[in-house]
């Protein structure tokens, strides 16, 4: 149970996140592995813990019939990281300023937020399957920024750009490791914020049919 | 004799004989092609080269993917004994199976794809007028998909053991194996089902990195694949892949067997410490198929020549051993079914030891691509899985055990098929012992021989298999009856 | 039903965003769409005037009705200047022969005017066999910098040795100063089509 | 060398098949109390131990000398041969005999494979040649004549076209 505490403590985390930010942004961007690998990841942490402050004080929102199964909110999660996943976009976020505000809306509130309004309600082979899937896909990124012939963003160094490959690359062998990990020494890992499948439940309460 | 008979049924033995009576036609019908490469390596047809490169495609596609068909059938109907499985998701994978299937054969006959069901990189992207990009292009998706049906597969096998039994660790047998703590041991089948979703589930991750990969490289060739990379992801997933398709097939012989011995199959301490190795040889011993790639690092060599030796230990010492433990000290009542799972077994070893040496570094400079290769995969494919999951499928409709009977059919099937099959596995490591290359479209004239000889006991194995697959036809058309 | 029409409204306007700002899956780069924009919009390009390798001012646009060909360059840089400043050459040399040079302007411009000045222009063209008549090398001034790049598109990033790393190419300008082409700087073969059309 | 690995394979494979069939044979005649199990149990930790002991004696006999050794040496001569689609070139026609040569195998498309063949058709050693690498293996050749390179890894349409043939010579005409 979420107390009253924690979620003000959630909320400011999350005000926090988008703060630091917004502040650091110019250190953060100037580096495209802080880049991708930090902001925009704590963007849409940010957006989650809203989501996750904001579904307590209006329940409707984690229950609307809409998002049965998770699958809406879910394929939006996907649009938006496609879309945040071009070069192009990452380029224009650097040059132009009403791409730079985009990034701060949507990044939190059409990746994070949705993904924590529609991750507990997917099945299981669902939730599975989507962590499979970034496990591959983090892996050809990888193998796409480090083989690239061009530079694929104008605003980084070619060296930036493997860097960022070889960081991908990192990342997919760390979650892999977390993931894996957890399935087989706590398997009743499902506590909020816990990305992980809540398998001990059976999957018969915890996600919508 | 508690957990014999009297299981409850599976809850997809509809579902499990459909998959199987795929399995079964497709064996036949790939054997067939194999018969046909034989007949024109012998020079008894004539064959297109291309054309027998495509059909060798698909005889390497097709088999390897109905290994992997009905060894998951397998595991999915015993795996329903001991957990909940979710109904749809057999019937999803099924579905996405044969989606693949359709465009592998798309991919192979019309397009003309031939670069091996290996599509060792850049191959399917230079075919040198064979085929053009969108045949290998759909190919590779075909196989995308097939990867996709197993994933849904293993997810779903995870799921149903980690929730019953709490954790993978729990179902892998770990704490019987490293605690030796015998309360609440899973059973085998549950120790063999969670190793093989643990190493297959990387497999296809990997395997599906590699796919994506080559599809990208195909459209954008500007985006560089280390060829050794590439080699080293596709034996890792190819490896894994088919080894998963045997372990899991093994799983009939854990369930099956005791029903007619009478004596149960225990998870001891040995038994889930040899499945605990498994997990980790099947895993790291890939590098035996790149001894020739002398630019790998030394050191992977060595593993690779070192666990292939060491990967053969739980095979012949545990799951072998017991079994000839089993068939000693009970009154065993043979009938088909028994006959094919034990066979399973015994050609699986059998193909163990060819397999070990070629293992070998020193001796792999001399058989590496020749037809010894084709001939120890054979053994333990033909004689080991493919038998085990005719075994599987004839106890799946022989019907009620005290009128289930041996007749004459069924032993001529057995030892046509014995003969047929060992005969032409011989000849392979013959051949292979001569020099002979595998994977050639047009033999020497000095290699005729054993190719023709080869062929003859090609035909008779493919006349065992069939008298199998048709006996299993008429037992479903008995048992919708009964 | 609810979800279900729900997910296929997110999948259409989903797949229509993706193709709409990849161009149709055309440009998934921002060069690739700078390029591609340059074929399909010819927008108009700034002309500043520029302080060439013989002190002389030269605005940056072609003769009356002919065309320009503009690259983008620093005099220090070690490696894709040099590059460029040979695939220059070699072009200078091929529209000669192809009978073409009449029409044509090439101007190579430095975005380094800090330390570009005439001498080192006049270096760098000496190097590549720039004529100075249709081949010159030129840099805008400071404050006109900023303008010029951007109108271009050019996106110029300091490295990590004291120079710096942008992206090259040949821009194809027509006679009324619109950004018709960009091309690779090996693309000779490229270049020379466009103008001969 | 093929020849007794053949001996040794069907040897290890008919005493597998053997044990099995007198598994098969003596069904129902062994005994079936507890002590027989710990026999049992006694066996199969001995067959494993036997295996494991066996193992490291043959794996450290067939590593002791480095199978895959390519170190150049003074005398050493260095031979570039370069796969494709479909055919081998090879940068010397001819090798001497009784010194190291090394091969240094090469692709320029796709994955190939270097099988050097005697005349009569018995493959020697092979190496793989793939796009963007270099695979070095080293052999000596006792006896002069003609060799044949086979193509070992498949690797499209006329996989099976791709030959080419070099010759040994007696040491002393070898080229500098």
């Amino acid at each position: 149970m979420t107390t009253g505490f924690q979620r003000c403590g959630e909320f400011a985390l999350a005000l926090l996140l988008l703060l630091l930010c917004a502040a650091f942004r110019r250190t953060l961007e100037a580096d495209p592995v802080t880049h991708m690998l930090v902001q925009l990841p704590a963007l849409a942490w940010a957006g989650w813990l809203f989501a996750g402050v904001a579904s307590v004080r209006r329940p409707r929102l984690e229950a609307a019939p809409t998002n049965a199964g998770g699958g809406a909110g879910l394929l939006i999660v996907f649009f938006g990281i496609v879309f945040w996943m071009l070069p192009r976009s990452i380029d224009g976020a650097l040059t132009s300023p009403e791409i730079e505000a985009a990034k701060f809306l949507t990044v939190p509130f059409l990746v994070g937020a949705p993904l924590r309004l529609s991750w507990y309600r997917a099945h299981p082979i669902l939730r599975g399957f989507l962590l499979s899937n970034a496990l591959s896909m983090l892996g050809v990124l990888a193998w796409l920024y480090m083989a690239a012939p061009i530079r694929v963003c104008n605003s980084y160094l070619v060296e930036d750009q493997q860097r960022l490959g070889l960081a991908f690359l990192l990342v997919a062998l760390s979650l892999a490791a977390i993931w894996g990990g957890r399935l087989f020494f706590k398997p009743d890992g499902g506590s909020a914020g816990d990305l992980l499948p809540d398998l001990k439940a059976n999957g018969s309460t915890s996600y919508d049919t | 004799m508690s957990m014999t008979s009297t299981a409850a049924p599976s809850p997809q033995t509809g579902a499990v004989k459909v998959a199987m009576l795929i399995s079964g036609a497709v064996f036949v019908l790939m054997m067939l092609v194999g018969v046909l490469m034989r007949a024109a390596q012998g020079d008894l047809l004539d064959l297109d080269p291309a054309l027998f490169y495509q059909l060798m495609t698909a005889h390497g596609a097709g088999m390897v993917g109905t290994a992997g068909l009905s060894g998951a059938a397998i595991m999915w109907y015993f795996l329903g004994r001991h957990v909940a499985l979710t109904r749809w998701v057999f019937h999803i994978f099924l579905a996405l199976f044969l989606l693949g299937v359709v465009l592998i054969l798309g991919a192979i006959f019309l397009g003309g794809f031939g670069a091996g069901w290996t599509f060792l990189f850049p191959l399917p992207a230079i075919s040198g007028g064979a085929w053009d990009l969108g045949a290998a292009a759909a190919f590779l998706l075909g196989l995308v998909s097939i990867g996709v049906a197993f994933l849904l597969f293993y997810l779903e096998a995870g799921r149903a053991m980690i929730s019953a039994y709490g954790g993978l660790g729990n179902a892998l047998g770990w704490p019987l194996a490293f605690g030796g703590s015998t309360e609440n041991a899973p059973p085998p089948t549950i120790i063999a089902a969670a190793t093989v979703t643990v190493f297959n589930t990387l497999g296809i991750v990997v395997g599906a990195a590699v796919l994506v990969v080559s599809l990208i490289n195909l459209y954008l060739p500007e985006f560089a694949v280390d060829a050794l990379l590439a080699k080293n992801m596709i034996f890792f997933f190819g490896h894994v892949f088919i080894n998963a398709s045997i372990y899991m097939a093994v799983i009939a012989v854990y369930e099956v067997v005791p029903e007619y011995t009478g004596r149960p199959w225990k998870s001891s301490r040995i038994f889930a410490l040899a499945w605990a190795s498994t997990l980790l040889f099947v895993m790291a011993v890939y590098p035996h198929h790149l001894l020739q790639d002398l630019v790998m690092p030394g050191w992977m060599l060595i593993m690779g020549q070192v666990i292939s030796y060491l990967s053969g230990i739980p095979l012949l010492a545990v799951t072998a051993f017991s079994l000839i433990v089993y068939l000693k000290g009970s009154d065993i009542r043979w009938d088909l079914a028994a006959g094919l799972l034990v066979l399973g077994v015994a050609g699986w070893s059998v193909g163990s030891v060819p397999a070990i040496m070629d293992g070998m570094i020193s001796v792999n400079k001399v058989m590496h691509n020749t037809q010894w290769v084709p001939g120890h995969f054979h053994i333990y494919l033909l004689l080991g899985e493919v038998a085990m999951a005719f075994g599987f499928m004839a106890w799946l409709v022989r019907g009620d055990v005290a009128q289930s009977r041996f007749t004459t059919l069924d032993r001529l099937g057995i030892w046509v098929y014995i003969a047929g099959a060992g005969g032409f596995t011989l000849m392979f490591l013959i051949s292979g012992a001569l020099s002979v290359p595998r994977r050639w479209a047009v033999h020497m004239e000095d290699w005729l021989t054993q190719d023709r000889i080869a062929t003859g006991f090609a035909v008779l194995a493919v006349l065992g298999a069939l008298i199998f697959v048709l006996r299993f036809v008429g037992g479903l058309g008995r048992s919708s009856k009964a | 039903m609810r979800p279900f029409l729900a997910i296929l409204a997110i999948a259409l306007m989903g797949v229509t965003l993706i193709w709409q700002v990849t161009d149709g899956a055309r440009a998934v780069t921002a060069e690739g769409a700078r390029r591609l924009h340059a074929v399909e919009r010819t927008p108009t390009m700034p002309s500043p005037y520029l302080t060439d390798m013989s002190g002389k001012t030269v605005r940056l646009q072609p003769d009356v009705g002919g065309v320009a060909l503009v690259e983008f360059i620093y005099t220090a840089c070690p490696t894709i200047c040099r590059y460029a400043g040979d695939s220059f050459a070699r072009l200078k040399g091929r529209l000669a022969a192809a009978g073409l040079a009449k029409g044509v302007r090439m101007f190579s411009v430095s975005f380094d005017p800090l330390r570009d000045d005439p001498m080192a222009l006049s270096d760098y063209a000496e190097t590549h066999g720039a004529d100075g008549d249709i081949w010159k090398v030129g840099a805008p001034a400071v404050t006109d910098l900023r303008g010029l790049l951007s109108g271009y598109g050019v996106t110029v990033i300091a490295d990590r040795f004291d120079g710096y790393e942008h992206n090259a190419a040949i821009h194809l300008i027509d006679e009324r100063n619109r950004l018709v082409g960009i091309f690779d700087i090996d693309d000779i073969d490229g270049v020379v089509e466009a103008i001969r059309r | 060398m093929q020849a007794t690995i053949l001996v040794i394979s069907l040897l290890g494979m008919i005493a597998v098949i053997a044990i099995f069939l007198r598994a098969i044979s003596h069904g129902a005649t062994a005994s079936q109390s507890g002590t027989v199990s710990d026999n049992i149990e006694q066996k199969r930790s001995r067959l494993i131990w036997g295996l494991l002991v066996f193992g490291v004696i043959v794996t450290a006999g067939s590593l002791w000398n480095w199978p895959h050794d390519a170190e150049a040496s003074s005398d050493s001569i260095s031979v570039n041969v370069t796969g494709g689609q479909w055919f081998w070139e090879m940068d010397r026609e001819t090798v001497p005999a009784g010194k190291p040569i090394i091969f240094n195998v090469l692709s320029k498309d796709v994955n190939h494979g270097m099988g050097v063949y005697t005349a009569d058709g018995t493959l020697l050693f092979q190496a793989q040649g793939m796009p963007g690498y270099v695979n070095k293996v080293k052999y000596i050749f006792e006896n002069t004549g003609t060799f044949k390179i086979l193509c070992m890894e498949f690797c499209g349409l006329s996989h099976h076209d791709m030959n080419a043939s070099f010759k040994v010579v007696a040491n002393a005409s070898g080229e500098k």
